[in-house]
């Protein structure tokens, strides 16, 4: 029988890359400074040692390096590439946008791009605007692509398997924030989570509260705190920012009427609005007061600890969100 | 090489060089007259006058090695073997098109013969030619990858972050510039500080050459060295293939920027195919009684893919909703 | 006193690129394959001529010449860099998003970033995946940038040049479809269009419709032709993706109780996302029915002509909205 | 130089170059102070063991012209002329900070005098250099363009898409590769397929040339001809300059990666400073009397600079809203 254990978010993405890469000889992995340590977030340790030559470390040539991530994914079996940070991404973005998440369909079906460039994002400490941006909604926009941001240890480990036993190129961002957070994952190996599926973190009655990566913790914690209030909120972690799990939020929507959607990534053109926008669209009905966004700001993140607080939604902001959409 | 058996395999391998010339050459007039009957859509990139680049190549690879193109990919395509009657379907955007007329000329691609497609992107195949290289060591195969290019594409940083992983990690990928002088109606001298573009790969100590890419025999034998070296282990190299465009960019490219004197000039003294024809006939190894029936065979087998191609099959607008990610697998899901 | 003239969306791109250049000897212009022939899509003609080196043709190198475009921008005083086709900023997204939008904000106000990375987008006949895209939702969930996507000859005269007497990063995309389109336009070199100022194409009572780029004119078609049905749409074209004219959408919504956004960009994390949301946010009471959105579906675009049809919205997908909503 | 005015020259430029030096130790020694108090917010990357590269340069450098950096770039902007209590308070996050606190470490800029930024991606400083030249070179002045950049950064393939521009275009940009042996904790061995780095830039005709850039005076005479032929209207040029880093990557690397030894060694054989001190007085040009008070001066400016900027107001939260945009114009709009 499968049991569960409280690991780390860190610990998960590394169970996944060690399951996985036991199972299936053809995965690589590509990335800086991943050796010896297992790099600067320290997901790959102890891979180097039981899948020697498995592991390659890249110059910084991201464009390079991912480029042949999409070779080596065209030329058979899954590979992941690491980019150290997120913010990085833009430096392989074509490699990424016009080549893996283009690759099949262009070529009527031939190609299988089971590439996986995972990536932390999101808010980091005193690191600037250059270290701490969130770019799911960027993905999200491109067909060909899916987008993995899981909330808790489980979903990382169950998307991150199963983005290596598809056939897909897969954006996997995790928010830096939640590496050092434990959650239950079970140790069953062939258990996958299924992407396009968002999970229901807290049911409730009177709010549904769609809240994904570092938001998904404040948001539970918001929901906790206002219980003591009476409000009864329901918390949904989306898991994927492509596909997105609308027919949960949909339904959640019809039984609390109300919306919350809070996301770390900056507000315009975020999944915070793609999904507002579809209940406003396919849920409308249910809804008895307006949508509510709670996100970053339009602004680069700044340096100083003064200022890195106004740039990043807080539990208070979601709290003022659920207060409003209740009032 | 003056036994018999030796000059049987110098005259086959002559017929395969030059067969695969005619064969690229009818394959692109054929699109091209097809394209001002308006069976064609979108832009057509011929590469005639660059034949001897991917002639010379064809008869060193298998299926198993790779290519990587360019937007000027026929050639090449042809070159690994892709069918032309697909690819002909492919131009038309037929739903039996070698793409199933999704990609069209600029992303025809067959990865049953170990053609990884024709870009849209310049610059964009270093990387995929370099990861397939990556998968042929890691299976410790002894095939290899080759990626075509324009001069032109050499002004992109990709090709170094690609050529410096290369040679570090002895990847056998055989770097392939097609140096036709021009990038679009920019000339190379504006778009590259040097014309010696091998020597920008020297400093990688990756071995490079200069050759006349007009001249298949001296393609084929300088890629015959490379390729041997790479299948007994060896990393990456370099070459600078000189040969000239006849065509304009495109199919929309009215060539305002050279004068008509110029391009008869090159079509009358540096044509792959004439050139190739004397040469042959001067050293005694064919005659034009052994090309001429290649000629009429590349015509006739090119004229029929076109036919064929132009009664094939409409696809159905339904088809634009396959193939934007794989069929769903069953999966345990927690 | 200013004259209207009719003039194509080209020339209008063409007249704001000369009059700016007489007016401000900085600046530049760098692009390739823009000489002599004034560039694929033919805007720079004849300022070779009358601005003899300031047009600057470069190689295929676009992270080097925008990042050379960042520098000569914060160096001092204008510069547009054209990108042949908007799918190619994929190479040089860094140079956009992680130079130009944030150098003003990291460096706490010191640097100017004048720079205007120009670049035809959307659909073309013909070219497939790599030559197609729209591509302002990337850019709008970018904060300090701004971003126009004229719909008309006026709004690209008038925010090109607002661009160019402006001191922020601009990324500017035309709708490959609109070139050869005629419009009015004043030949008063003082006016501007402002950025954020959308403007009401067509006023109407029943329905707001907002029409982007080339969904503009399928949409002034829909209005001219629903009106013979007695539906009366009032047409807005919001010019920028960012800033949005969230004022003149959320009034127009007041008074008309209906939207529908129209874009040809591909629907998920779009800015007809980022609107409709918006609206479902801001403008909830006001609305008296679903919002709707029309955007290209989640697919590549293909090549046939056969298959592109299906890979783009069409008038009747936008009727069939504008009939929804009005249900 | 064996004149009175010569030697005064001589000494005059000894001093100057152990002064930055001095003081780029004493900022980042200061700095490293207050970070291990936790005044310092987010990671620090000290360029200690490198400071003879940016100090050669100093002398010739005037406040028109340009200067980009990197991750590690306190010495660049010290060399460039930047006041060290602004860049102490920007470490500290104060509102006085330089970039009003916005930017940290890796984002120190001062555009008053052409200090154009430290950088967080490597490898994006090329081409705003390259770009600060073409502007010089469109205004007739006769200023230079500098960009730092590590030995990790010559991977990434902006150096080689700036590179063939700025020599195509002759533009007044000099490439200083800061070659440590280490990017992060990857040795260059993996990171570049040859240590000989300048061949690389040798196939686009720009001169190149290895230095030891622990020695202040050949960085000094190395950088100088290069400027001085680029202010008389010359290209490009590229200094490989050879230096240790004696610290972590940052000040969160605890270098497993090195012994202790390896760098006690370093910092016994490759001290630039002390290497400097040792040379100078052997050659008589300066004695430990001339230096040791510069040494305390150094000292005291920095402490002096910490203990001020520690003073320093913090920027209130609705500060965050400023310097996203340009403040608004008036402008008829239509
Ligand atoms: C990244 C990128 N930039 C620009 C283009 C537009 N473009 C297509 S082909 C071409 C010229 C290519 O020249 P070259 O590499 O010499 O190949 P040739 O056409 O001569 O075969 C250009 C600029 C592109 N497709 N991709
Ligand atoms: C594009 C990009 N990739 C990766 C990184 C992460 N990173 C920051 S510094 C660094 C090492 C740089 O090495 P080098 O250029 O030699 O400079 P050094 O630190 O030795 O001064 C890396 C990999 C980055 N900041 N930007
Ligand atoms: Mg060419
Ligand atoms: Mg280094």
């Amino acid at each position: 029988m499968a049991e569960m254990r409280e690991i780390t978010f860190r610990e998960a993405v590394n169970e996944a890359l060690r399951e996985e890469m036991r199972r299936d000889p053809r995965i690589l992995i590509l990335g800086e400074d991943i050796l010896p340590g297992g790099g600067v977030f320290g997901v790959h340790g102890g891979l180097d040692e039981e899948f020697p030559g498995r592991l390659l470390q890249t110059p910084i040539a991201e464009a390079g390096f991912v480029g042949m991530g999409v070779g080596a994914a065209l030329a058979g079996g899954p590979v992941i590439c690491e980019v150290m940070f997120a913010d990085f991404m833009t430096v392989c973005m074509d490699e990424i946008i016009n080549q893996a998440a283009k690759f099949r369909y262009m070529s009527g079906g031939q190609a299988s791009v089971p590439l996986i460039v995972r990536a932390p994002c999101g808010m980091g400490r005193g690191v600037g605007a250059q270290h701490t941006q969130s770019f799911e909604a960027l993905f999200a926009h491109i067909p060909g692509l899916k987008v993995a941001i899981p909330g808790t240890p489980a979903a990382a480990k169950g998307l991150l398997k199963s983005a290596l036993r598809g056939d897909d190129p897969v954006v996997f961002l995790e928010y830096k924030g939640l590496y050092a957070m434990r959650g239950p994952v079970s140790d069953d190996p062939e258990l996958l989570a299924e992407f396009g599926r968002g999970s229901v973190e807290r049911p409730g009655r009177d709010v549904t509260l769609v809240a994904s990566g570092t938001m998904l913790h404040k948001g539970l914690e918001v929901a906790a705190e206002l219980a003591a209030d009476g409000v009864d909120i329901e918390v949904i972690d989306p898991r994927c920012a492509a596909p997105i799990d609308h027919e949960l939020i949909l339904a959640s929507v019809e039984r609390t009427t109300r919306l919350v959607v809070a996301d770390e990534s900056v507000l315009e053109c975020s999944l915070a609005s793609e999904i507002a926008a579809t209940v406003a669209e396919r849920g409308f009905y249910s809804l008895d007061a307006p949508v509510r966004r709670v996100a970053s700001p339009r602004m680069p993140k700044p340096f100083s600890p003064k200022l890195e607080p106004a740039s990043l939604p807080q539990k208070a902001d979601i709290a003022a969100a659920i207060r409003e959409v209740l009032a | 090489m003056t036994t018999a058996s030796g000059d049987n395999a110098a005259r086959a391998l002559h017929l395969d060089l030059y067969r695969m010339m005619t064969r690229i050459r009818a394959f692109e007039e054929a699109a091209l007259y097809e394209s001002g009957r308006g069976n064609v859509y979108g832009p057509l990139h011929a590469c005639i006058g660059q034949e001897a680049i991917p002639a010379g190549l064809a008869p060193l690879l298998r299926p198993t090695d790779y290519v990587t193109s360019t937007h000027r990919g026929h050639g090449h395509a042809l070159a690994k073997g892709a069918d032309p009657q697909g690819m002909m379907a492919e131009l038309f955007g037929r739903a039996d098109g070698i793409c199933r007329g999704k990609g069209g000329s600029q992303h025809i691609a067959d990865f049953s013969v170990g053609m990884l497609g024709a870009n849209g992107i310049v610059g964009a195949g270093y990387g995929i030619a370099a990861g397939a290289a990556l998968r042929i060591r890691q299976a410790g195969r002894d095939d290899v990858s080759v990626v075509f290019f324009g001069d032109g594409a050499m002004a992109r940083g990709t090709l170094h972050e690609v050529a410096n992983i290369c040679v570090l990690w002895k990847l056998p990928v055989l770097f392939v510039c097609e140096h036709n002088g021009f990038a679009q109606w920019v000339p190379s001298s504006e778009n590259l500080c040097t014309d010696a573009v091998a020597g920008l790969m020297a400093g990688y100590g990756m071995p490079s050459r200069q050759v006349d890419g007009t001249d298949a025999l001296a393609m084929h034998g300088c890629a015959a060295g490379f390729i041997a070296d790479m299948r007994a282990g060896g990393g990456p190299a370099f070459i600078d293939a000189r040969a000239n465009r006849f065509h304009g960019h495109n199919s929309m490219d009215a060539q305002a920027y050279r004068s008509r004197d110029d391009v008869s000039r090159l079509r009358a003294e540096a044509d792959p195919l004439a050139l190739f024809r004397a040469a042959t006939a001067a050293a005694g190894v064919l005659a034009a009684a052994d090309m001429d029936p290649l000629d009429a065979a590349a015509e006739a087998e090119m004229r029929a893919a076109a036919e064929a191609a132009l009664a094939g099959p409409w696809p159905d607008p339904a088809d634009a909703w396959e193939d934007i990610l794989a069929p769903r697998k069953a999966h345990a899901h927690g």
